[in-house]
């Protein structure tokens, strides 16, 4: 039974007649999950709140049709769509702490819904109902617990109060965007298989936004991809993953790290187009390695290359009759002798305020290795980190240089410590200076440490983004003229502008797109065997830790539990605590189906 | 205090014609140029209201009448001896104070006491020279007779000048007095309140002379119930409070607002000439001003029609910087025609020429700082810049207050040139002119041959002398004497029709208005 | 969890309290430093022209202005901690006696213009944040620009001229107030000097109230709502103005303290008896005891405002209210 | 905006070149007091009999060179104090956050009633008045501004590298805090033409015989109904002046900001 179906949607930018999406048709049978995944920007968003009658500020639905239960959304009045919205049609988002009004106990927000859908109910059965739903998605259904309010709960916590407003009344259709962004991998799997539950045994029907394949492809049973406000190919989850044809679908996977096997990622080259930049014919073609001169002109038509299987690229007949992807290259790791021990850190204690967050941490970083740090989040690691950096003070515990110990304060250490030891830090928004020029940014480290004079800066700056693959027409622009991967080029650059030995990178591809995140891995990865850098690699992703590091240390709860070459650990962890994290990984290669045994964990919440 | 405040009630309500003269009633009138720092000690009066509040509270041995003519009041004899030098004064019979006490010698020594002990005491000056307090003796009940440290024929001016008489153990929290009104509450910068004496000592006599004088069979004077005074220093405000029917009566009104004034029928003013007067002092120990040609030029170069003009709207005279217009001696011969050239040539003499001075200025009276700016722009003719600098009173009369080069002060009028001199510049601790010994003595010496001598004519004669002085060589620039002007509501009537002493509301005269019911 | 305070708020609280105790000695400190660098004295500002140097100096120790300034402080303060704020150099009352009324009928001035500016600044910037850019909001914007471009005094002088003498005759233009009378007795009397504030805190404020309800109207918990299908008149009030109400708060706060500084120009526009006048004319007549116990009510209300603004900030913000539990 | 900076600029233009354009000294006395308008005097006479034309003409240096000045100077100590006490934190942060909470306790007309009266009104040192009460007041906001600017990674990027504290609040707070401080700027200065036509207003401004259009609203005012010229006029100028500005900080704040300018940014309440 189809519960909802859209045809030809468009959606407008207000004024400009530029579309954000468009030509976009689907349907969605109940009980089933629909995964929609594409780069940033690619318009997931933009679709999946249209199922609602919404666009955002400044954006309107331009045409097509929505028909959910046999009506018609597109058009409705602002009172009908009222109606609609929380009952038949619910909304999941992103940002679970940022949707929950703060002023508000749970309950009255929960309540709310019947207040406007339900008026008759009687209070004992919304009550018995409300119980019920906390209870279905994991949550304590007591009063006293009903009585908070949002700030009081965890994030998992808050994002699964999200679901129960979602799912409360029973809705047809359930539009989930990016639920799971913040939470790290074990509440991320949690909250996972809370999603398939419900929408199996109440026969919703779920639109799962995510550009996380590896989520989609253990969750959905059939996968839209979208680029530049297309769908480009949709089709049962076995078939997108297993037989992917447009090459944008192939790339996408190419990029993703595993956790089993460590594989040569490949990034997409280029960026997403925004609305209104997007090119002529196939709008992915300039970054495509198959296009030609008809890519270019000609706009591909939608074609079933078997049935359920849709493909919108010129080629796709060519593509899918050629064996599915070539299998990615897995790559070696790097083996051998340990060399000289660049860092070390032996019994550091750290403390927030009067809490400790680090107890007795040690370990040891040697020239040319890199090093991953993972753990769950919270686990101490950015700590870990900013204590080696000289950032976070309120330490105890040895670390040293080369032999050389080093000072608490980055400000009291010696000039040649401060250069060795580059920092990257996780957010490349936040990480450069928005009103200084790239140029202006890169010569800063060296005025400071060198105090060279900016002509012959110049020429330095002009090298060093040579080496992390930018223009030197960079240097002119500023932060916000970028992507987030190029700026992260940029704080990648203006750490190896101090020709550094050590680079302590702090999730630097968390907020990336997959794609983009293979890019810089690359890059470091060149870096490293190139100028043998040595990488201390925070990260919460073991799939990253596969393919980039050396090494790994494990921490929980600001512990080091375990330790070792990459593959040893990965491949026979020690510790119940690594066992749980790998388990809780999403795996693009695993079977793809909508088999709810394969979820690696139970539904209690364990908090 | 009381709490019945007088702005309880619209004062006056209804306009158009006036109603039968009544007797009773509350008059509620407002007044301006009030400080925090008033009070009713009659010893310590530094402002215009508490000034005219004196002569509702409290009577005088002797007063000077709204034209400024000396006239006996509670005393019925003050006479000197020949040599001037030995004075008797005897009260009238019968005049009792607010507390019900009669009126006798031994108040007024009691009086002469007080003013020599209270810290502060502003009346002090005059009495200080000449008053020894060893030698007041009471003669008989109502009569005492003193010795004065040297001879003056003129003392019998100095008791009409404010100098209040108390009872006994007077008490300034407390104040009784012998005046038409008694006491009922006072709040500085804010209200005052007073009720109808009844048995006040003058209840009969004659009033100043009033175009409304209140008819026969009003009965004895007063013949209001309560008067209110209210503070509203604001002049725009006071305007306001008036117009709106907040209040009856007010003083100082500022002559640009006269004709607002005048656009309501039943609104009247009240305005009189006085011998009130602003002047601009040059100290002539300080450099330009020790030059006398420097004092003359500025003195011919100031435009007194225009200063009148701009200052006070023309409502005044000019003068020709000699005040006391209404003093025995006089001189209204000597004045003076602007004269640039003159004033120029006696610059370019003294070599002083394109000299730039300060003056410093205060808001010691409505129209001093313009002054100060009209003097400015004239002297810029003769090559002297002036550069006003305009401060608070607090800092005028600070402790520079006597050495300012180049200032202003303002002086009520006393009605008599020699008490005026005393105070001013022949006062050793007081002079802000700071004259060169020559003149001071030589003003010195004609003081005492007037204050020796009991022949009027022969003292005027004197007086005339040494305005003469003045006039040549003197440090004050006094370009007219501003008139004061009052506004009131025509249910209000009796008004006086002078009041040259400046001191507004008919020069307090309270005790003969009354109400048209 | 709820209504009470938790007992690390408890100790927030105190360590408030004690900051602002520490704000007022301070400002104290400060206010005598000023008086001591004031020109002229107050013994000379009593005594006017009149003065002669043996009576400034006798004025001066009967007022205890020639002992150390030190001493001269301690002195005051000792006192003020005794409850005795001491006696006005001026007119020798007890301050106390001085300003007592003064700070009545300032409160009632100023109490009596919050209770309309704030209601009637959340009402006017929720509607004009509701209809942003639309005409409502954009002639709201022109009239709040018009009403900041004019200086309080002028405001005054305008509704003097418009509602008191010139234009129409409807309303006193000057307060008459007797001692130890009530405001409230006349209240034609308050009524332009309220306008006044008023219109003085009110662009300010309603645009505070605008700028925080459109803050919560692009938050994604108002979007979340609507998508839940909750009527547009019930996201205004549930979700939006609860929490829009944080800044006004903080923003009420600062009115507050505001228009006590405010009432120096419009009582002394509409010669009213308060503490602005007095104020002005302490500092005229350098009458520091004065001067000194005005400043420190200023001092003070600005520190209960905003100790009550962030009491009440607290108490309606869940998550500061049930912080550190 | 465009309405502001025409404004703004006639007003500028006028402050220009109109004591070039004044038929009189602003000090001479031309007539008698309050005459209407004729053709000695366009738009009549003021108090003393001076030309009310030539004094606008003049009257709006001192306005506009106090305010712009005391703006100027209390903006810029003001966010250097809450910029120094955003970065260092610590002590530095609470004696000198504190000692601002004592100086915003005043209010601003009280500090600028004592201060005129501890200083008396020499032009020079108006704009130094100003500035000392805009100071704590902007002191707050650059905090806050900066508070969220020190804590961003690019900060931390600086200190890593050993910059010394000076350059990284010239180099990396300044720069970011700029919008926000041109905001307050521009509202600042709105308010200062109020605080110093209020000043004048009261008597504790520029004194005669300078022209200043608040000067000359005091001393009009007793003659508006005599001659409204003197009153309306500069009362318009400063208003003229007061819009404008408040105009294109408004505009300023809207477009390139991208902020409402909600006057006093409302702090936050600290736990
Ligand atoms: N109302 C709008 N006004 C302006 N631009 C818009 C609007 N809605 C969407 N866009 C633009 O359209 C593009 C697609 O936006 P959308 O949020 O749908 O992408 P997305 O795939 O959800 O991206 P992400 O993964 O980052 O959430 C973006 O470049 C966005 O900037
Ligand atoms: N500024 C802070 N004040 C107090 N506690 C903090 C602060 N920053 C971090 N913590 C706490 O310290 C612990 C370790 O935090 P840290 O940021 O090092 O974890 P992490 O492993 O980097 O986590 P993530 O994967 O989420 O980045 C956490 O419990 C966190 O709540
Ligand atoms: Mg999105
Ligand atoms: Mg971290």
């Amino acid at each position: 039974m189809t519960a909802v179906t859209v045809k030809g949607l468009r959606v407008d930018l207000d004024g400009r007649g530029v579309d954000v999406v468009d030509l976009v048709d689907f349907e969605i049978a109940a009980g089933e999950v629909l995964g929609l995944v594409g780069e940033s920007g690619s318009g997931k968003t933009t679709a999946g709140v249209t199922l609602l009658g919404d666009a955002r500020r400044g954006a309107t639905i331009a045409g097509g049709s929505i028909v959910l239960g046999g009506q018609e959304v597109v058009g409705l009045g602002q009172g009908q769509l009222a109606k609609l919205r929380g009952s038949s049609v619910a909304y999941v988002p992103q940002d679970p702490a940022m949707a929950l009004n703060p002023a508000l106990r749970l309950r009255r927000q929960l309540d709310e819904l019947f207040e406007f859908h339900r008026p008759d109910m009687p209070e004992p059965d919304r009550d018995a109902r409300i119980k019920a739903t906390m209870r279905e998605v994991g949550l304590d259904d007591s009063d006293a617990f009903l009585a908070r309010f949002p700030h009081q709960l965890s994030g998992g916590q808050q994002q699964r109060v999200t679901l129960a407003l979602a799912f409360l009344l029973r809705p047809r259709v359930i539009v989930l965007d990016e639920p799971t962004t913040g939470l790290d991998v074990t509440t991320q799997a949690r909250v996972l298989a809370t999603v398939r539950d419900l929408c199996a045994s109440h026969q919703v029907a779920a639109l799962y936004v995510t550009h996380d394949m590896a989520v989609v492809a253990g969750l959905a049973h059939r996968v839209m991809v979208m680029y530049a406000g297309r769908i480009v190919e949709a089709g049962p989850s076995s078939r997108i993953f297993g037989e992917p044809v447009h090459p944008y679908t192939r790339a996408l996977i190419a990029a993703v790290p595993q956790v089993s096997e460590r594989r040569e990622l490949t990034a997409i080259p280029g960026d997403t187009p925004m609305p209104g930049r997007r090119p002529g014919g196939c709008a992915f073609h300039p970054r495509c390695k198959h296009a030609d001169p008809a890519c270019a002109t000609t706009v591909p038509e939608p074609v079933e290359v078997v049935p359920g299987h849709i493909v919108r690229c010129l080629h796709a007949t060519r593509f899918a009759a050629e064996p599915a992807q070539p299998a990615p290259a897995l790559t070696a790791g790097r083996t051998g002798e340990r060399g000289e021990v660049l860092l070390e850190v032996t019994g550091v204690d750290a403390f927030h305020g009067r809490k400790q967050v680090l107890h007795d941490v040690s370990l040891t970083l040697a020239k040319g290795e890199c090093l991953a740090l993972v753990g769950e989040s919270g686990s101490g690691k950015t700590t870990l980190a900013r204590c080696v950096i000289g950032l976070h003070r309120n330490h105890t515990g040895t670390m040293t240089f080369q032999g050389a110990p080093l000072a608490t304060r980055a400000r009291d250490r010696s000039r040649e410590s401060r250069r060795a030891i580059q920092y990257i830090f996780q957010s490349p928004y936040n990480s450069l200076n928005p009103r200084r020029s790239i140029g202006e940014t890169l010569r800063e480290p060296l005025k400071v440490l060198f105090g060279m004079s900016a002509a012959k800066a110049a020429a330095e700056v002009a090298e060093v983004l040579e080496r992390v693959s930018l223009s030197p027409a960079a240097a002119a622009s500023y932060p916000d003229q970028l992507s987030g991967g190029e700026r992260q080029r940029v704080a990648i650059a203006r750490a190896l502008v101090c020709r550094p030995e050590v680079l302590i990178c702090d999730e630097i591809t968390s907020a990336l797109d997959v794609s983009v995140q293979a890019s810089i891995v690359r890059l470091l990865r060149r870096l490293q065997d190139e100028e043998g850098l040595a990488l201390l690699f925070v990260t919460h992703n073991l799939g990253l830790v596969r393919a980039v590091a050396d090494h790994v240390v494990a921490m929980r709860a600001g512990r080091i539990v375990e330790g070792g070459p990459v593959d040893d650990v990965l491949d026979r962890p020690g510790d119940q605590f690594t066992r749980d994290l790998i388990a809780a990984t999403p795996e693009l290669s695993a079977v793809p189906t909508g088999d709810p045994s394969r979820l690696p964990l139970s539904l209690e919440d364990p908090t | 205090a009381c709490g019945s405040g007088g702005g309880a009630q619209p004062a006056a309500t209804g306009a158009g014609a006036a109603g039968k003269p009544t007797r009773g009633g509350r008059l509620t009138v407002a007044t301006g140029g009030a400080k925090g720092s008033d009070t009713l000690d009659p010893v310590l009066l530094n402002s215009a209201p508490v000034s005219f509040m004196a002569r509702v509270l409290y009577d005088q041995l002797a007063d000077f009448s709204n034209d400024l003519q000396y006239r006996l009041a509670m005393a019925e004899l003050i006479e000197p001896n020949k040599a001037g030098d030995e004075w008797t004064i005897r009260v009238k019979d019968g005049i009792e104070f607010h507390n019900g006490k009669t009126l006798d010698a031994e108040d007024v020594i009691f009086t002469f006491k007080r003013t020599f002990t209270q810290a502060g005491s502003v009346t002090l000056g005059k009495f200080k020279p000449y008053v020894d307090l060893d030698e007041i003796k009471k003669v008989d009940k109502r009569t005492i007779r003193m010795k004065l440290l040297r001879p003056n024929s003129t003392f019998n001016y100095a008791l009409a000048s404010p100098h209040k008489i108390v009872p006994v153990d007077f008490d300034p929290r407390n104040p009784v007095g012998t005046g038409p009104f008694k006491y009922k509450s006072f709040t500085a910068n804010r209200q005052w309140v007073c009720e109808r004496f009844a048995n006040y000592w003058n209840a009969d006599g004659e009033s100043e002379p009033s175009d409304s004088a209140a008819p026969a069979g009003l009965g004895a004077k007063p013949y209001l119930d309560e008067l209110v005074v209210n503070v509203i220093n604001d002049d725009s405000a006071r305007t306001n409070a008036l117009v709106t029917g907040q209040v009856d009566a007010i003083n100082m009104v500022q002559f640009a607002q006269i004709p607002l004034i005048g656009q309501h029928q039943q609104l009247k003013l009240l305005e009189s000439e006085t011998g009130a007067w602003t002047g601009i002092y040059m100290n002539m120990e300080e450099p330009p001003f020790d030059d006398v040609r420097v004092r003359q030029a500025l003195r011919l170069a100031i435009d007194r029609e225009q200063a009148l003009s701009s200052c006070v709207s023309g409502h005044g005279r000019v003068a020709y910087d000699l005040p006391e217009p209404y003093a025995p001696g006089y001189p209204t011969e000597l004045t003076r025609k602007r004269d640039i050239e003159k004033a120029k040539a006696l610059l370019k003499e003294a070599g002083k020429e394109n000299i730039t001075v300060e003056l410093v200025a205060g808001p010691v009276s409505a129209e001093a700082v313009s002054m100060a700016t009209v003097l400015a722009n004239n002297a810029a003719e003769i090559g002297i810049t002036i550069k006003v600098r305009q401060v608070d009173t607090a800092t005028l009369f600070g402790p520079q207050f006597h050495s300012w080069p180049f200032s202003v002060d303002k002086w009520p009028a006393q009605g008599n040139y020699l008490t005026l001199l005393a105070l001013t510049d022949l006062s050793e601790s007081t002079t802000l002119t700071h004259m060169p010994k020559a003149d001071l003595d030589a003003l010195r010496d004609l003081h005492d041959k007037a204050l020796s001598t009991v022949d009027e004519a022969k003292r005027a004669e004197l007086t005339r002398q040494m305005y003469q002085i003045q006039f040549d060589r003197g440090g004050w620039i006094i370009p007219f004497f501003a008139n004061v002007v009052n506004a009131h509501h025509a249910k209000v009537a009796g008004w006086p029709k002078q009041d040259a002493s400046g001191r507004s509301f008919g020069n307090a005269h309270f005790e003969q208005l009354y109400l048209n019911g | 969890m709820d209504g009470r305070f938790s007992g690390s708020r408890r100790l927030w609280l105190v360590r408030r309290l004690l900051l602002g105790a520490a704000v007022v000695l301070l400002v104290s400190v400060l206010v005598f430093a000023a008086t001591q660098v004031l020109p002229g004295d107050p013994a000379r500002a009593v005594l006017g022209h009149d003065a002669t140097p043996e009576s400034v100096a006798a004025l001066r120790a009967e007022l205890g202005l020639d002992r150390p300034l030190i001493s001269q402080y301690l002195a005051w303060l000792g006192h003020i901690v005794t409850g005795d704020l001491g006696q006005s150099l001026v007119t020798r009352e007890p301050v106390a006696a001085l300003i007592g009324d003064r700070t009545i009928n300032s409160a009632v001035l100023v109490v009596i213009s919050a209770a309309i500016v704030v209601p009637l600044s959340v009402f006017v910037g929720a509607l004009a944040g509701r209809r942003r850019d639309r005409k409502f909001d954009k002639a709201m914007l022109v009239v709040t620009l018009g009403l900041t471009a004019l200086p309080e005094a002028i405001i005054a002088l305008l509704l003097v001229i418009l509602f008191s003498t010139s234009v129409l005759r409807l309303l006193p233009g000057t307060v008459l107030l007797g001692p130890g009378q009530n405001p409230l007795g006349q209240p034609a009397q308050l009524v332009l000097p309220v306008a006044a504030l008023v219109l003085g805190v009110l662009p300010y404020l309603s645009r505070l109230v605008r700028g925080s309800v459109i803050d919560v109207y692009e938050s994604e918990y108002v979007r979340i709502a609507r998508l839940k299908g909750v009527p547009e008149r019930v996201v205004l009030r549930r979700h939006v103005l609860s929490n829009a109400l944080v800044p006004a708060i903080q923003g009420t706060a600062l009115a507050l303290a505001y228009l006590t500084g405010g009432v120096v120009v419009v009582e002394q526009v509409f010669n009213y008896p308060g503490l602005g006048t007095t104020l002005v004319d302490a500092v005229n007549n350098r009458d520091f005891p004065v001067i000194q116990m005005v400043c420190l009510v200023f001092a003070a209300c600005y520190v209960i405002f905003n100790l009550l603004g962030d009491v009440l900030t607290v108490y309606v913000t869940p998550r500061l209210r049930t912080a550190g539990q | 905006m465009r309405i502001g900076l025409v404004l703004t600029g006639l007003i500028l233009l006028i402050i220009a070149i109109g004591p070039l354009l004044a038929p009189h000294s602003h000090s001479a006395i031309v007539g008698a007091p309050y005459q209407p308008p004729s053709s000695l005097a366009m738009l009549g006479t003021d108090y003393l009999g001076e030309d009310v034309l030539s004094r606008v003409l003049e009257g709006g240096r001192s306005i506009v060179w106090v305010s712009f000045v005391g703006t100027l100077l209390g903006v810029g100590v003001g966010s250097a104090i809450g910029m120094t006490a955003a970065y260092s934190g610590g002590v530095v942060d609470e004696v000198l956050m504190r000692a601002m909470d004592v100086l915003r306790a005043f209010p601003p007309m009280v500090l600028i009633l004592l201060l005129v009266s501890m200083a008396q009104a020499e032009l020079a040192l108006m704009p130094l008045i100003v500035a000392i009460a805009w100071v704590p007041q902007v002191a707050r906001v650059a905090y806050g501004a900066a508070k969220e600017v020190v804590a961003r990674e690019f900060v931390e990027s600086a200190e890593t590298l050993g910059a010394s504290r000076l350059r990284i609040v010239r180099r990396e707070v300044l720069p970011n805090v700029m919008t926000p401080l041109m905001v307050e700027f521009g509202l600042r200065l709105t308010w200062s033409i109020g605080i110093v036509t209020t000043m004048s207003f009261l008597g504790v401004g520029l004194q005669p015989p300078a022209a200043d259009w608040g000067l000359m609203i005091r001393e009009n005012y007793q003659g508006l109904a005599l001659q409204p010229w003197g009153v309306v006029v500069p009362a318009l100028c400063v208003a003229a002046f007061t819009f404008g500005t408040n105009l294109m900080a408004e505009g300023f704040a809207r477009t390139v900001a991208r902020v409402s300018p909600a006057a006093e940014t409302p702090k936050e309440v600290t736990v």
